[in-house]
Formats: structure tokens, sequence, C-alpha cells
């Protein structure tokens, strides 16, 4: 763990220069990059719509925004967080960057796809922003129908085409990760020595292979729909509209574990490195991983309980919810368990880290309220539910996504960024958050409902705690915009292993060579080993073999 | 401003309590897990910090039995709150025997209601106290939500189909209705309120001008206008199935099958009469689909139901 | 692990049964055997579908892997009809009006024409 | 049979095709074998991806058949069940070629391997007429939602059968025959795609990836196919 190459090194950023190389590239980790860059657009564009949500509702008049205007806008909110932002933001960057170093691999396994995933997002990110443009889409992200089939005169064909093209990038990826877990570990990387972001990863990839097919098909059926009439989802054409809700939720739960699973990995690994330690029941968190994924398939009707579904149905899903609980349960648990007799290091990843694990408990218990029936019955679309998804998503995945950024950013980048502010912008992060959306969950069961631009007064207190709230997690996320950006240029040289972490990406010079590794590992040990050396490269010391 | 901010909605229905406790169950299970993992969470990561550099982290780990107790007891504890929360729900999705029947119709974005004895109003829904109330719903365009978080109950009505959601109040006053399904540009104000008052101040209410006529009467006058009747007569020799006391009995068609005739076989056979043609008869029945409205449709079928006598 | 490569005759045998396949489907569906015909056709295309799959598509010479990938598309298709069939077929009677209006749908003018 | 590390004898033997991109092992990976299984599982990842995409259609077919089974019924006796036995045949007489094409590439026999390549996609544009020709009837009979206005007025065993629930199924009918001749119209696209490669000697023993990826994705349209019969034109028949 020492040799910081010092010199000026070929790495994969200077290998070659100039916009071209990077829009060819067929290289993992400049297509993370990429994609990094990407999603922080579609962050942007989604943090500067919800500035607009909160702005809007500090007041309960809809005096801000016509209601049309502030329906687009919650509408573009969702939909470019969750499919242009979310759904991309660790598998396709950091996942993207790690996973063939954490295997000791040269690439993934299809380079070609890999690019192309990312032109596929790109292609159906510029289709909804063109939407956005001229006028944007009013139907919610869900896209219910009738009312985007029969009703709303906005860009509904375009934008559902540019998440069906987004869908395909995460395919795409799905397909990648899956083939390259299978077939490219480095020698003695068997099953049980593979990180656990890896085994995160690779259900996830599993979730976007065989869930994304069927958001696609359905956002298809609603542009025929929409155009054609073909009436399936259509009751004045004798169609079903609760057929559509299945549909879109048979992906769309699942997609909920294509945000957290990844999130979830990188913590495992962070509570590593941070701990110096092997993680408390590897082999309980590799499989959680699995059983979330598969589990997470069977419960998507606790979006449907009063959608006018059979009573009956409700209660299979709501009993099937709880279920899925099971596997994270375990996770938060032996994460916790990790602490104990470690060597626990107060870095800003593992801020995040612990962050992650406070706010996704409170999102998951949140959950699993939501999937019990009764309850479910009052606070289903209202304001509940946002705090609840908010949790998991902002409070859970962001902070899991901020933390790996902040972990592997001197491997990225070879740069480090500075610690006080650094710190500085968890906290925020961290007070603003909670300040943002606790109040969410009392306005919730009060009654206030989701998707109103304009509320009754006795509402207003809360709702204006959740608006100052929100001002703080702004500068929360602003900082590291910019001290990150700062760092690449003026932060300290990163060596090859801050942290003294273990794991094969950290064996490699910061940031790493084109191919990743001069030599090909070989593993001879567990993941998260600090008590003796379990990678080596045989072609220096030859006879490790 | 600040002394409004209550932690609960008004409790005005039967269902209140029973929601509210379910939900006061499972904050405190929530509170104390939390509580519990950052305690533990955050002494452990005091406890245990690194003291210097490169300390590593002991190869001790808690007992694995410990696997088991979370994911049991986490388990355990969710299965209670299925059960109750079941039972909560399907309380409030099993309508009473003896509710009384009002009718909603939803569209973008306006409530119509109509009371038995016929009296309309629109986005504003008076109702006796203590009567149990059942509103059978309707809409014409797109999915909308009936929501009353004074009833903490809701429902989503769904165009082409009824739906129905029960409650009963227990607590005079006036509560926001809210449309909890979003449904275009004004759903943030496609609500009203629900007026909840004395059984006496009602009948006042509606005797002062809000009477109307009560659906079944108009359904019986539709029933002559609509000329139903020159086929539906009382004696054998009528082209048409007799209808009294049909509700509720099993109808055998042409093709062998049964239907059971209730609220929607009534619905279908008005506006579809050609779907199932029942047993004895003809297909001679013209579609009425186009002529009349959603409001006739349930005067209608409240009518024909009327000719099966009280109740059921 | 060597690529198997069938022989000539084999694929023309899988053709063939296939072939035939394809004339009992066509000729059960003119016998009324009520809602067996249903399970028939289902079941002859099933067994054609694993026939292409086993020996067109080598699944029969592959890794088990590549069984398990299809398993687990199978699987997961089980659970979208499955679950959303439970849902259907539980249904209150409520019924789903499916003729309110016969004319094409008001909506297509406005989808157009709103506002 | 041959084992796949032979990658001295193989560049010998096609040193012949200079400018053809030889058999290139890609810079990611370590062997051929490697390289293939690696490429078999992409394809089949993407396959079970597409079975779930058409699970969707398959899902809406199931319900509206199950709530309209006479309209489907009546609906489906306007298709025309010689024109569509007759494709069944095509089709799957595609798959089979497909398969000798991919078997030659197996063997390195790259001029017989581009003949059925050549033979598929003739049996495939053979399908893709056909159903251009069923189409077209629909068209004049207005059976198409939304393309012309939709029209149906028939009675089906002694009941009137709604306008709508037909409308229903031909929406389905073209939804799921679309999309499969969309597969069909790119299939051939890549098919085209691989005879180009084929001509000029890119495949080898050792590595024909694409003949093979080619081939799964064809035999899986021809599996829709097989579905997607029965259950359009085949219902009711009696
Ligand atoms: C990252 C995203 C994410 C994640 C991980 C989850 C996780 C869960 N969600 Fe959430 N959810 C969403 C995103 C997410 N959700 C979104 C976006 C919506 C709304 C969409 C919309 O309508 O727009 C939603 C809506 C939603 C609903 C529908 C609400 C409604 O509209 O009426 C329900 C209902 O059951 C639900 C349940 C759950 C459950 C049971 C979990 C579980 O997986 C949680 C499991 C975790 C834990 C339980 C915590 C850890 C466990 C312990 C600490 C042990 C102790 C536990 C107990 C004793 C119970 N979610
Ligand atoms: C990943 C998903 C995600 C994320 C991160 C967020 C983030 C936030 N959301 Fe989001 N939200 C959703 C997913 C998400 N949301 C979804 C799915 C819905 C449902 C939509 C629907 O109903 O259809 C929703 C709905 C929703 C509502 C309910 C609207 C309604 O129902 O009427 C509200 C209200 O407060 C809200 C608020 C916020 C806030 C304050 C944040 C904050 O966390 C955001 C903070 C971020 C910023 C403020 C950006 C700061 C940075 C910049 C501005 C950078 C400047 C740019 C450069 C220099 C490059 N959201
Ligand atoms: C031209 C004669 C005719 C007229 C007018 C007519 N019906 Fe009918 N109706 C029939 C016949 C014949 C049947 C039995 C065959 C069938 O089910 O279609 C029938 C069946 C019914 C049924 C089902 C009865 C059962 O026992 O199952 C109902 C309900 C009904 N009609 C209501 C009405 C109403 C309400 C109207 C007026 C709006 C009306 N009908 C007008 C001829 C008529
Ligand atoms: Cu009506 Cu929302
Ligand atoms: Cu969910």
């Amino acid at each position: 763990m020492s040799t910081a190459s010092s010199a000026p090194a070929r790495n994969y950023l200077n290998s070659s220069y100039g916009l071209w190389s990077w829009l060819t590239t067929k290289d993992h980790k400049r297509i993370g990059i990429l994609y990094a860059i990407t999603i922080t657009v579609f962050f942007a564009i989604g943090g500067l719509m919800a500035t607009l949500i909160r702005l809007e509702l500090a007041t309960p008049a809809g005096d801000l925004l016509q209601p049309d205007t502030y329906n687009r806008v919650f509408t573009m909110h969702g939909i470019l967080m969750v499919f242009f932002f979310l759904v991309p933001s660790i598998p396709a960057t950091l996942g993207n960057f790690l996973l063939p170093l954490m295997l000791g691999a040269k690439d993934v396994a299809f380079p070609k796809l890999n690019l192309a995933s990312w032109y596929c997002l790109v292609a159906g990110g510029a289709l909804t922003l063109w939407a956005l443009i001229h006028g944007g889409v009013d139907t919610g992200w869900t896209f219910y129908t009738p009312y985007s089939s029969s009703y709303s005169n906005t860009w509904v064909n375009v934008t559902g085409i540019g998440v069906f093209i987004a869908g395909f990038s995460s395919i795409l990826t799905g397909v990648n990760f899956i083939a390259t877990i299978h077939r490219m570990r480095a020698p003695g990387m068997t099953w049980f020595r593979m990180p656990l972001f890896v085994w995160a990863h690779y259900a996830t990839a599993l979730i976007q292979v065989l869930g994304t097919p069927v958001i696609a098909i359905t956002l298809l059926l609603l542009v025929l729909e929409r155009t054609f009439h073909i009436g399936i989802f259509d009751p004045t054409l004798g169609g079903d509209p609760v057929l559509f809700q299945h549909l879109f939720w048979f992906y769309s739960h699942p997609a909920v574990y294509i945000m957290i699973l990844p999130s979830m990995g990188v913590v495992s690994e962070i509570i590593a490195a941070f701990t110096r330690k092997r993680v408390f029941g590897y082999r309980f968190i590799a499989f959680s991983s699995l059983g979330i994924a598969i589990l997470g398939f069977l419960v998507w009707g606790h979006h449907l309980f009063v959608a006018g579904i059979s009573t009956y149905s409700a209660l299979v899903f709501s009993v099937l919810s709880m279920l899925v609980a099971v596997p994270s349960a375990i996770k938060v648990f032996n994460w916790s368990a990790t602490l104990y007799k470690a060597s626990v290091s107060w870095e800003t990843p593992m801020l995040y880290a612990l962050g992650f694990i406070g706010l996704f408990t409170i999102g998951g218990l949140t959950g699993v309220m939501l999937a019990t029936l009764g309850i479910d019955l009052h606070v289903t679309d209202t304001y509940f539910v946002i705090a609840h998804f908010h949790y998991v998503m902002v409070g859970g995945a962001i902070m899991g996504y901020l933390g790996g950024l902040h972990f592997w950013w001197p491997k990225i980048t070879g740069r480090m960024y500075p610690v006080f502010w650094s710190k500085l912008a968890a906290l925020l992060v961290f007070v603003g958050f909670n300040l943002t959306f606790f109040p969410q969950f009392i306005l919730g069961y009060m009654g206030m409902p989701r998707r109103y631009h304009a509320y009754p007064p006795e509402f207003q207190v809360l709702n204006v705690m959740s608006s100052a709230g929100a001002t703080v997690l702004a500068v929360g996320y602003m900082l590291p915009l910019i001290y990150l950006a700062w760092s690449m240029r003026y932060g300290r040289k990163a060596p090859e292993n801050p942290w003294g972490a273990v794991g094969l990406e950290w064996e490699t010079s910061s940031p790493p060579p084109p191919e990743n590794f001069v030599h090909t590992p070989v593993v001879t040990g567990e993941a998260y080993d600090y008590t003796k050396k379990v990678y080596a490269f045989p072609t220096q010391e030859a006879e490790l073999v | 401003m600040w002394q409004n901010l209550p932690l609960f909605p008004d409790s005005a229905s039967t269902l209140a309590g029973q929601v509210d406790g379910i939900y006061l169950f499972s904050v405190a299970i929530a509170l104390i897990f939390s509580a519990l993992i950052a305690v533990m969470v955050i002494t452990l990561a005091i406890k245990y910090r690194r003291r210097h550099p490169d300390q590593i982290g002991s190869e001790e780990h808690p007992p694995e039995i410990l696997e088991l107790v979370w994911s049991v007891v986490p388990l355990g504890i969710m299965l209670v709150m299925f059960f109750w929360g079941a039972r909560v729900f399907v309380t409030a999705r099993t309508v009473p025997a003896n509710a009384v029947e009002y009718h909603a119709v939803a569209k973008r974005w306006m409530w119509k209601f109509q009371h038995p004895s016929g009296a309309r109003e629109i986005n504003e829904l008076h109702v006796p106290v203590g009567q149990t109330i059942v509103m059978k719903m309707t809409s014409e365009d797109v999915i909308h939500d009936f929501f009353v978080p004074a009833f903490r109950t809701k429902y989503d009505i769904v165009p082409g189909r009824y739906t129905t959601v029960w409650f009963q109040a227990t607590k005079v006053g006036e509560y926001h209705l809210f449309c909890a399904e979003y449904c275009g540009a004004e759903h943030s104000r496609m609500g009203g309120r629900v007026v909840v008052m004395s059984p006496r101040d009602y009948e006042e209410w509606l005797t002062h001008g809000n009477a109307g006529v009560a659906p079944a009467a108009s359904g019986a006058e539709l029933f002559g206008t609509l000329a139903c009747n020159t086929c539906h007569k009382s004696d054998s020799a009528a082209r048409a199935p007799k209808l009294d006391g049909a509700y509720g009995t099993q109808v055998t068609m042409v093709d062998g099958t049964t239907a059971k005739f209730d609220d929607d076989y009534i619905r279908e056979s008005i506006l579809n009469p050609q779907a199932k043609v029942v047993s004895g008869f003809q297909p001679i029945m013209p579609t009425f689909k186009g002529q009349i409205s959603e409001d006739q449709l349930l005067q209608l079928i409240t009518y024909v139901k009327s000719l099966s006598g009280p109740g059921k | 692990m060597s690529a198997h490569i069938s022989s000539v005759k084999l694929y023309i045998a899988i053709f063939l049964a296939l072939m035939v396949g394809t004339a009992l489907t066509v000729a059960a569906a003119f016998i009324d055997m009520g809602a067996l015909n249903n399970v028939v056709a289902m079941g002859i295309a099933a067994i054609k579908a694993t026939l292409v799959v086993l020996f067109f598509m080598h699944v029969r010479y592959s890794s088990r892997l590549t069984s398990m990938i299809v398993g687990a598309a199978v699987l997961f298709l089980a659970l979208l009809f499955g679950l959303t069939l439970m849902d259907n077929f539980t249904r209150p009677a409520d019924f789903v009006d499916h003729t309110l209006f016969d004319t094409p749908p008001a909506s297509s003018t406005a989808v157009t024409g709103e506002h | 049979m041959s084992s796949t590390d032979h990658t001295g004898d193989l560049s010998a033997a096609h040193a012949g095709a200079a400018h053809a991109a030889l058999p290139r092992l890609e810079h990611h990976f370590d062997s051929y074998e490697q390289q293939r299984e690696t490429a078999s599982l992409g394809m089949w990842l993407f396959i079970g991806q597409e079975m779930l995409f058409f699970g969707g259609l398959f899902t809406a077919y199931i319900i509206f058949r199950h709530l309209f089974p006479d309209a489907f019924a009546a609906a489906s006796h306007h298709l025309d069940i010689r024109l569509g036995s007759f494709n069944t045949v095509v089709l799957i007489g595609s798959s089979l070629t497909m398969a000798l094409a991919v078997r030659a590439a197996q063997l390195g026999r790259q001029k017989v391997c581009g003949w059925f390549l050549i033979a598929t996609m003739v049996l495939g544009v053979t399908f893709l007429g056909v159903k251009a020709i069923e189409y077209h009837a629909k068209y004049v009979e207005n059976h198409i939602p939304g393309v012309t206005q939709f029209h149906w007025e028939e009675n089906f065993h002694g009941k009137q059968i709604p306008q709508n629930q037909a409308r229903i199924f031909y929406g389905l009918y073209f939804a799921m025959t679309g999309l499969h001749a969309l597969h069909m119209i790119v299939g051939i696209g890549i098919l085209l795609w691989l005879l180009y490669w084929v001509r000029r000697g890119r495949f080898t023993p050792d590595n024909y990836n694409y003949v093979e990826g080619v081939g799964l994705y064809w035999h899986f349209v021809d599996i829709i196919w097989i579905f997607l019969f029965p259950l359009l034109y085949l219902i009711g028949r009696h």
C-alpha cells in the first residue's frame, strides 16, 4: 500500500485526449465518468423542479405556479429523478467504474454495449428534455391511464418513448453486469470472495434485465393506446385502467430496489473499509441482496391497495410486502453489528454510510407501515407516501451514492477532496433532509394529498418547515458539486490506497491505468481480510500462483 | 399559526379509532427500532473509534445466532402488523348490511352527490351522524379518489365501474373532502366538504329546498318515459322478463350460463342488453347507451331494485 | 467446454416434429374440447418451444447457467401472469363497464383539443 | 469435437483472408472460450429480457380473452387460418435454415453458412410478405383500430359481439404481431450484416459468436410466433 506512483503515470484519464476520445471510449471507467456527468445534469434539473415544488408549497394558495405548470413540474421531477438519475446513478457510474476493478477484469464483458447504453440514456434524456422544453408532461411519473391515454394533452408519447429508450440503457447495463460477474472474474475470485458491492450489483442487474422490459412494453402500449385507441386501458372502450397499474408497478416496485440495492452495496464496502473489518454475516448480506431482488417482484400490488383490486389480492400483496422487509432488516443489523470491536474511522464516506443506515431504517419502517393495509387505506396518496419514498430514495439511495462518490473519488480522479467541507456537506445533507421530509409524514397522516399545488391553510406550518429544510438540503448538495470539482484540479494527489482499505480496486494506481491492472491479479482469500494479503499479481511474485 | 400544529386529523368516524390504533402501534414499533439502531450504531461507532492510524478491526464478531434473532423478530412483528392492518382493512371494505346507499359521480373536477331522498348537491355532502352510509361511486372520465381524512378511509373511483366506500360518522362537524387520485389540472381543487349533522338537522336540511325526488321515484318515472314498461310488464304474456322480485336472484341465459341479478347486471342489461340474453326471450331489447346519463342510470337501477322490496 | 455440433439429421428431425406439432394444433382447434382446447393448444406450443430451445438453440448442450437464465425468465413471467390474474380473477362482481359508449372515445378529441 | 484451444492453426488457416478482421480476441478476454461463452451468456440474457418484454402483451391478452371469450373467438374467425398456418411453416423452416447456418459456421464452412443465411432471409421476407397481405385485408375490412374507422358488426353463435371487444382483440393482434414483425425486420437487417461478414470470411470454428447470437435471436422470434399462432388464429374454430 505504499507506492503512490508519483510520476504522471499513464492512466485512463491521460491515455488519450479530446472530446472524441471520450465519446467513442469503450473503457468502462470513462463510460462511468460519462454517466456521472449525465446524471448530474439530470439531477440538477430534477432538483430545480423540486425547488419549484417547495417554493409553491410554502404558501397554501396556489399562487406561484399555474396548476397546470405545477403538475408538469412534479411530473418532470419524478421522471427525471427516477428514470434518468436514480436508476442509472450508482450502477452506471460507480458500478461501471468498479465492477471490473473489483473482479480483477480488464473491462466489462461487452464494452461496446456499455457505450451504447450510455447513448441510450442520453437519447432518452434528450427526448424527455425536448418534451420538457416544449411544455412537458402532466401525468405524474406513474403515467396512470386513462388520464395519460385519453385526457392529457401534453407530451406523453414523446416522454414515454424517452423513458422507453432509457430503459434499454438500464437493460444493457444489467446484461453487461451479469455477464461480467459470471465470466470475467480473476483467477481465484470465487463467488464468496466477491465484494458485497458486486453481489448487490448482481441482484440489481437481475431486476434490470427481467423487470425493465415490462415497463418498456407498458409504455409502448400506452403510446399505442393514446395514438390508436386500441382500447386495453380505456374504460370507454372496454379496457381496464387498473391493468396499466399492474404492468407499471410490476417494474416500478422492483425498480425501487434497483435504486437501493447498489446503495446498500456501497454501504457494505464503506463499513468494511472504515471499520477495517470483515463485514458481519457476509453470506447473509450477499444472499439478502438476491432475496430482495426476487421477493421484490412479488409485492407490486401494494401500490394498488385502494385502486380497485380485489380485497383478496390486497391481502396477499400486503403479507408479501412484509416478507421483503426481512432481508433489508438483515442488512441493517449486520452492518450495525460490524461496528462491534471494530476500528471505526469517522471519515466522510463513513458519515454518509451511517446516515444511510439511520434514514433507510426510517424509510423502510414507514414502508412497512404503508404495506399494512389498515394504515395505507388512510395514508395512500398523501404526503406520508412522499415522505416514505424520499427517505429511502434521497435519504437512502442518494446518501449511499454520495458516500460511494467520496469513498472512491481518490481512485477515480487521483485527487483528495477537502475534509472539512466534505464533512460539513454531509452534515447539512443529513439535517436538511430530515427537516424537509420528516414533517411530511405528519402532513400525510393529517390527510394532505399528494400532487396538490394548493392546500388548506392548516397544513402550512409543516409545509414551511419542509420548504426551509429543502433550502438547507440544496446547499448540502451544491457544496460537493463545488469542492469535488475544485479538487479535480487543486486537490492533493491521492495515493493508491488512501483509506488503507482492502479490495482489488485499491491495488492499482489512482487513477487506474486503462487496462486496470498491469498484471492479472490472483485472489487467494476472502474479501475484506485485514489480517493477511489475499491479492497477488503473479508476474511480480510468480511463486504465489 | 403555531397553535395549528396537530398531529392527527379530526377523528369522526367509527373507522378512525381503528386506523389510529394500528397506526400508533406501528409508529411505536418504528420508533423503537429506529432508536435501537441509532443508539447501537452511534455508541459502537464511538466506543470502537480508531485509536491509531494503523489499527485494524478485531476479527471477533458477535454470535451468529443474532442472524436468526433479527430475521425472526421483525418478521413476527410484521405479521402482527399485517393481521391487525388486514382486519381494519377488511372491516373498511365490507359494507355493513344496514348501510344506506348514497351516490357519487366524480368528474373533472367536481363531485356530484345524490341522497337516498333524491336530494342532490355538488362538492358538498351532508350526512347524518350515526348513520352507516355507503357511497356508490363512479367516474365520468378519469380515476378519482374519495378521501375524507377525518373518516380515515378512501377509495379510488374508476371510470366504467362502480366502487364503494362506507363510513359511519360519529361527530358533528365539517370535514375536508379531497380527491386523492391525480386527475389533471384542477386535481388539488377537486375537494369539498363533508358536513356531518345531527339527524334532526339533516332532516331539516333535506326539507329546506334540498328535497329533490328520490332516485327510486325518478327511476320509476324514467321507466315510463323511456318506455321500459311497454315490454317489462307484470303480466306473464309480456315480451320481456318480469323485473319484480328479480333482484338478487340467479338468472339463466339462453346459452345456459347464469348471472346474478345485481346492480351491475342491471346496468349491463340497460347499456348492452345483448351481452346476456335471458333464457326464453328474444334479444329485442334496445340499448339505451348514449341516451341516458350516469345519474339516470343509477336512478333506474335503484328503481328496478326497489321492485324487489326493501332490503336486498 | 467445446461447442456441440448437432447432426443435420437431428435438425431435420426436429423440424419435422415441429411440423407435426403445427398440424396437430390446427387440427385440435377444430375439435370441440371445451376448456381443454386452450390447454391442448398451449401444451403443444410449449412442447414446440421446448424443442426449439433445446435443440435449435442448443440449450440441451449448454451450461446449466443458460438453463438458469431461461428458468429465471420463465419464473418471472409466471409471477407477472400469476399475480396480475390473481387480482383479475378475484375482483368483486362490480362490473367493468365494457360498453359505456360504443363510439370511438370522445377522448380522441380531448387529446388534441383540451383547454 | 474440436477443442477451442487452437488459436495457432486458425490464424494459419485464415492468413489468406488478409483484411478481414480475423479471429479476433477482444482485448479484455483471455481466451476464445471465455469470449464465446460470454457472448452466448449475453445473448441469453437479452432473450430473457425479450421474454418479459412480450410478457406484458401476453398478460393483457390473457385478461381480455378471459373477459371477452366470444368476441375473441369471433374476431379470430376473421383471420385467415391458411395464411397463418403457411406462415408458421415458413417461420419454422427459417429456424431450420438458421440452425443449419450456425452449424456450418461451427464447422467453418463459410460458403454454406452464407447460403443458409440467404435462405433464412428469403423465408423471413416471405413471412413478412404474407403478413403484409393479411394486414392489407384487415385494412380493407376496417379492422385496424385507430388507423381506419374501426368497424365491427357481426353476431357469433347467435350473440351480438360488441364492437369494442372486437376492437380490443385487434388492438392486441396488431400490437403482438406488429412487434413480432418488427423483430423480424430487425432480424433480417442483422442477417444482412452477418452475411456481409460471412462473405468476408470473418468467422471461424473458434469465433462464430455473432452467427450463434443471431441464431439465438432468430429462434426466439420463431418461438414467439409458435405461441402467437394458436392464441390469435385458432380460438374456438370448432
Ligand atoms: C429506494 C426506493 C424504495 C425502497 C427501498 C422502498 C422500500 C419499501 N417500500 Fe416503498 N416506495 C417507493 C420507494 C421505495 N420503497 C416509492 C418511490 C413509492 C411511491 C411511488 C409513487 O406512488 O409515486 C413507494 C411506495 C410504497 C408503498 C405504496 C404506498 C401508497 O402509494 O399507498 C408501499 C406500500 O406497501 C411501500 C412499501 C415499501 C416496503 C415494505 C419497503 C421495504 O423494502 C422496506 C424494508 C426496510 C425496512 C423494514 C427497514 C430495515 C428493517 C429494520 C430496521 C428491522 C426492523 C423492522 C421491523 C420490525 C418492521 N412503498
Ligand atoms: C430520486 C428521486 C428523487 C429525489 C432525489 C427527489 C428530491 C426531492 N424531492 Fe422529490 N419526488 C420524487 C423523487 C425524488 N425527489 C418522485 C418520484 C416524486 C413523485 C412525483 C409524482 O408524484 O409523480 C417526487 C415528488 C416530490 C414532492 C411531492 C409533489 C407533489 O406530490 O405535489 C415533493 C414535495 O415536497 C418533492 C420534494 C423533493 C425535494 C425537496 C427534493 C430534494 O432532495 C432535492 C434537493 C436537490 C436540489 C435542490 C438540487 C440542488 C442542486 C442544484 C440545483 C444544482 C445546480 C446545478 C448545477 C450547478 C449543475 N418531491
Ligand atoms: C322492446 C322491448 C324492451 C324494452 C323497451 C326494454 N326492455 Fe328490458 N328486456 C327486454 C327483453 C326481451 C329482455 C330479456 C332478454 C334480454 O335479457 O336481453 C329484457 C331484459 C331486461 C333486464 C334483465 C331482466 C332479467 O330478468 O334478467 C333488465 C334489468 C331490463 N331489461 C331493464 C330494462 C329497462 C330499465 C328498460 C328501460 C330503460 C328496458 N328494459 C326496456 C325487452 C325490453
Ligand atoms: Cu379528481 Cu383528483
Ligand atoms: Cu413498492
